[in-house]
């Protein structure tokens, strides 16, 4: 029980950037953050990931896209995005003003592509970071390839490093083997910090229809019934390498946040919570602040040892 | 677009298997027709999603809203177990919503099933702007039609699939039947079309109306993530001019949307859905 | 609308062995049948899938060893079980006389561990078939490794092929790249059919407690909130091999069941929901019947070519 | 053990947090002091596993049975909202019961919050063989502490942590105030000592009890799969000299508990629980 004077300090640094708190927004749950500007107050974010980025626009999957599955939801949007010119001039204006840190969401479907795009984004829209999606589901020839082998992973991470100073994280997909052989991949290519995890491959069937419900036959599945799974990745992640690990997976509440803190995370990241309550971040920011508080954290790091003996 | 805990106020039975929820309005927004709200069912991860429903009606003096919903799965049984007094977790109004009628073109509203709601909601606000729409209102059997003050105050026509209650057959060839069967319309300068059913419905309508060059306003369903365009899950098949250029975009039901134009739509990949 | 003297013929032959219906009950989550012969009837079971058993005696992981997780459960209990000396003493008597067919559960550490349980089996209990567990996420050394690597998998059936004439059903993990790669190998050393899911890799943490809620940190994810990625497996496996798919994974109701059908499982095994309903398994196989009239399937097979166009 | 679904008769608060749930018992079965019950909450995916619960009484001529659960999770949540005449999904009786006390051994029974349920059903019990035990009731603070006619019947002894009601201490430390100050514990050939609470407690208890060489009945707690013996996860580690060699076995809750000697116990590793 902490002394009521004590402020733990949330801050979190990544690479050359700083966030004011732990609580980030997952990419593609929030679009670029005008659409919840009614909703919640955007300077209470941590940090902003974009939907994702791809050098051309891409116009996403056909019909349907989105279903509910048992504890969660099944997506196949596609990187449906404005591509990186369309970025630059309809959304970098928006972004650029907001008061917390913005980190654009890369995806492509080779090496170029990423480093075209960020390129182009280095030059036209600085921002506060990138994500790297290696491990998007739902294209085609896309990320999910490239996001597997280590080899890879590594190659396009040092290009990109090449290309920027700004903090690269690599966001990991569950869908491997092994995560933490690609998290070093990251580490090896230059990383600042890996994020996990994307969603896993899934599937559901109309059998009304009697086809899959999905236009892409199978989907991403995010919500509360993949924190297991997230919080198994960032555990082990956390262990592999000596960059900061973002979590992100199932968080609904402030207690699922902590549990990712305990973990290993350095921050986290509310995806399709956003969906079910715009203001879960904020709930989840007072929950984390609390915790710290009750047991004089005072800082993010100190959550990495609290856990004991593992 | 607003996030607050309206409180039920009635929520009843009015056909079988159909609820109108009515609720407090504590918000300085003005729902319009066509507009939606999301509820979030329960505090529980299954039903996880908000739901979407649009307004049924909007009472400016009270402030008090309402919805008509169908039971259909796990989300709309629990809500049809609520009591007045209860609280509900709703974000709204949303999307865009029916715009009036060009020159004097006669309003026809077509109903289908669940598509009730914003066409109740919209014959009321023609009324209170004294245009007179004619509403036509279809269902599978007599059960699913509502007795309502409403149809006291417009012109409404009933079509039932079984033809257990008004006109048999679907309201789409229930409106052309009263086409052919009153020369009247030559009389009125033409008609616009507002339409809310399930998709062969709309498409019907619309293909019919494209023939007779009467504007169509059509309100589109998906099932939502975020239902305030962030996710582009709710996406319908529209034509389109501008890039990516395949002639076509995907655009948001709740945000472009719910209603669109129906010369707009590209029927056969929206058809997915329903 | 079928006709109502139309009788569909649920039989499914796997190898050399005729199940009388679809309706498995997964291993682990069955225990050994007399558990739950006091329930429900066991001669409505299409098969029994024993618990595992290894060539000697093991107390499992330590406690705690089962914790609710948001749409589903995590277990460890970590192949407690008598060893196949016990369950040749204990076991077989009972299980020989069921009027199902009992594919026993085999795992072990290593190819010969294996290789020796499946040996003593064949001359001490022989039975329906082989479930092989080369997937199992809760023992240390074991079977998980082994079960990732398609050369070994293929080793590993190979050996056991030469042990046995009786069906022999590879289970699949879900916690791999690419599971179509290791259902090949399976095929390729001659396996009868695959089954898969087995569990996913997950982890919960208690915030109060500061620890892992499992006392083996990670453990095995099951239940409805696994639904669409064993739906997603199957649908993918069943196009990269010959032989039948047993799916499994989060079914909890027919419409479930019938989503595994339809995706491609000739067979499916029901695991958590024995827990929440043990009577899941009745209302399932009644369900399927009902669809399989409804849509004039005379077969199994019939519930794999309904899918139009995929 | 059958699986039924039995109607709620009553589902009342007795104490802070703690409800008694009265619900009729439409099998032949005959539950006995110690055993228990899993109960589907709900038909939903969370909480998505059964519940165990005690059985707190049985009344064998009307046929009903009761247990005593403390508000906790979503679970006990959900079964506290529930009502008079609202079906129970019920598999039971499960697992073993209390043994009657060796010799002449006086039962003593020591309850600590959510095991008070078990210890009343058993006291009861040993009335109806007119036995007459000593009942000790541990809770954190008053509140906790039901008023039932039970005391009236039973030599009940009180603790509460914060001294707000009776002995201020642990119910052990109130079990063995009791022997120090009441000499008359040396006439009676023995104690035979019957426990449900939480692991300290009762592990404090089987530390005391083993030094006097008292027979020791511990009812234990373990998250539960199956209820039913098959999933081996609702284990506790008892102490064995069969195989497997380590001297050490698990034993199930659900099966070979919930009931188990107290010097069997190894209890450093099933502190893990609680
Ligand atoms: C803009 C809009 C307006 C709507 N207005 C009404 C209305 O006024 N009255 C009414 O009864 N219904 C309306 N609906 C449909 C309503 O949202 C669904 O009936 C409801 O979500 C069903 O939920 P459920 O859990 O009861 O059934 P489920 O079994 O979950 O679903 C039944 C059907 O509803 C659809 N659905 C499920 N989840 C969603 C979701 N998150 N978003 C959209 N659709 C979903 C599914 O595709 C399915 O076909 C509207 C939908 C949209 C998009
Ligand atoms: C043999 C036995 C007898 C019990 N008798 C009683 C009783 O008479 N009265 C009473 O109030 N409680 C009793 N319990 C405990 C009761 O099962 C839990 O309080 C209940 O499961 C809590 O569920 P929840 O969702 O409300 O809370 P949760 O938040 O889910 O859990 C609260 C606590 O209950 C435990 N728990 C959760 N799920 C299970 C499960 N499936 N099986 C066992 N424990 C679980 C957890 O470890 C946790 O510590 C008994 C438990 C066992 C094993
Ligand atoms: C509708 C939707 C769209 C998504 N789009 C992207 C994306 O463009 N890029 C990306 O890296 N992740 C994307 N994700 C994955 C999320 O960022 C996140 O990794 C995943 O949903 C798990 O977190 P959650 O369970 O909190 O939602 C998307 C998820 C959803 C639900
Ligand atoms: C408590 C428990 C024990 C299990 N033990 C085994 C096992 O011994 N061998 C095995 O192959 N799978 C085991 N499994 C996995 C199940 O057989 C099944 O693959 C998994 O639970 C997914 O199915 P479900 O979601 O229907 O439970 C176990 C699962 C549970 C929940
Ligand atoms: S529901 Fe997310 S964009 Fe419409
Ligand atoms: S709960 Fe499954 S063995 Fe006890």
């Amino acid at each position: 029980m902490g002394n009521s004077n004590f402020q733990p300090d949330l801050r979190v640094t990544i690479g050359s950037l700083t966030m004011k708190n732990p609580v980030g927004v997952a990419s593609g749950t929030f679009g670029y953050g005008s659409e919840y500007e009614q909703l919640i107050p955007l300077e209470n974010l941590g940090a902003l990931y974009t939907k994702a980025v791809t050098l051309e626009p891409r116009p996403g999957n056909p019909i349907p896209r989105i279903v509910e599955a048992p504890g969660g939801m099944l997506n196949s949007i596609g990187l449906a995005n404005l591509g990186s010119r369309g970025f630059v001039q309809k959304k970098y204006p928006y972004l650029k003003s907001l008061p917390t840190q913005v980190i654009v969401n890369l995806a492509g479907s080779q090496v170029e592509d990423y480093c075209e795009t960020l390129e182009y984004l280095e030059e036209h829209a600085p921002l506060g970071g990138y994500e790297v999606n290696l491990s998007c589901p739902n294209v085609q020839c896309g990320g999910m390839a490239l996001g597997t082998d280590p080899l890879q992973v590594e190659f396009v991470v040092k290009e990109l490093r090449k290309r920027t100073a700004k903090p690269l994280i690599i966001k990991l997909s569950p869908n491997v083997t092994d995560i933490t052989e690609i998290a070093r991949a990251s580490e090896a290519g230059g990383a600042d910090a890996v994020s996990c995890i994307n969603t896993l491959v899934g599937m559901l069937i109309d059998t009304k229809k009697k086809k899959p419900v999905l236009s892409t036959i199978t989907g991403g599945l995010s919500g509360p019934g993949i924190l297991p799974v997230g919080l198994a990745a960032v555990f082990r992640v956390k262990r592999a390498v000596k960059i900061p690990v973002v979590g992100l997976g199932g968080i609904m509440s402030g207690d699922h946040a902590i549990q990712y803190l305990l973990a290993g995370a350095s921050a986290i990241q509310v995806g399709t919570a956003n969906f079910v309550d715009p203001e879960a971040t904020r709930t989840i920011l007072k929950d984390i602040y609390h915790y710290a508080k009750e047991h004089s954290l005072e800082s993010i790091t100190d959550f990495h040892t609290l856990m004991y003996p593992v | 677009m607003d996030h607050f805990k309206p409180t039920i106020i009635r929520n009843t039975s009015i056909a079988q298997n159909y609820f109108e929820l009515e609720f407090t309005w504590p918000s300085h927004s003005v729902p319009l027709p066509g507009q939606f709200l999301t509820l979030r069912i329960a505090d529980q991860i299954s039903p996880l999603l908000r739901r979407p429903f649009a307004f049924s009606g909007f009472n400016k003096e009270d402030r008090t809203a309402s919805i008509i919903y169908e039971k259909r799965g796990p989300a709309t049984s629990i809500l049809s177990a609520q009591l007045p007094g209860e609280a509900l977790d709703v974000i709204g109004p949303l999307g865009n919503s029916f715009p009036a009628p060009i020159n004097d073109n006669r309003p026809v509203l077509v109903a289908g099933g669940v598509g009730m709601g914003p066409m109740f909601f919209l014959a009321e606000d023609f009324l209170k702007h004294n245009i007179h729409p004619l509403l036509f209102l279809g269902a599978r059997t007599k059960a699913f039609i509502p007795n309502l003050d409403l149809f006291q105050k417009v012109q409404t026509l009933i079509s039932t699939d079984d033809g257990t209650a008004g006109f048999s057959g679907t309201s789409v060839s229930c409106f052309q039947h009263y086409l052919e069967t009153h020369e009247n319309h030559q009389k009125v300068s033409g008609y616009e079309v507002y339409a809310c059913g399930p998709n062969p419905m709309m498409q019907a309508l619309d293909r019919f109306s494209r023939n007779q060059s009467w504007p169509t306003w059509l309100s589109m369903e998906q099932t939502m993530g975020c239902a305030v365009g962030a996710c582009m899950g709710c996406v319908v098949k529209v034509i389109t001019n501008t890039p990516p250029p395949q002639g076509f975009a995907y655009a948001r039901v709740c945000t472009e949307g719910p209603i669109f134009p129906g010369h707009t739509l590209i029927w056969e990949e929206n058809h997915g859905q329903q």
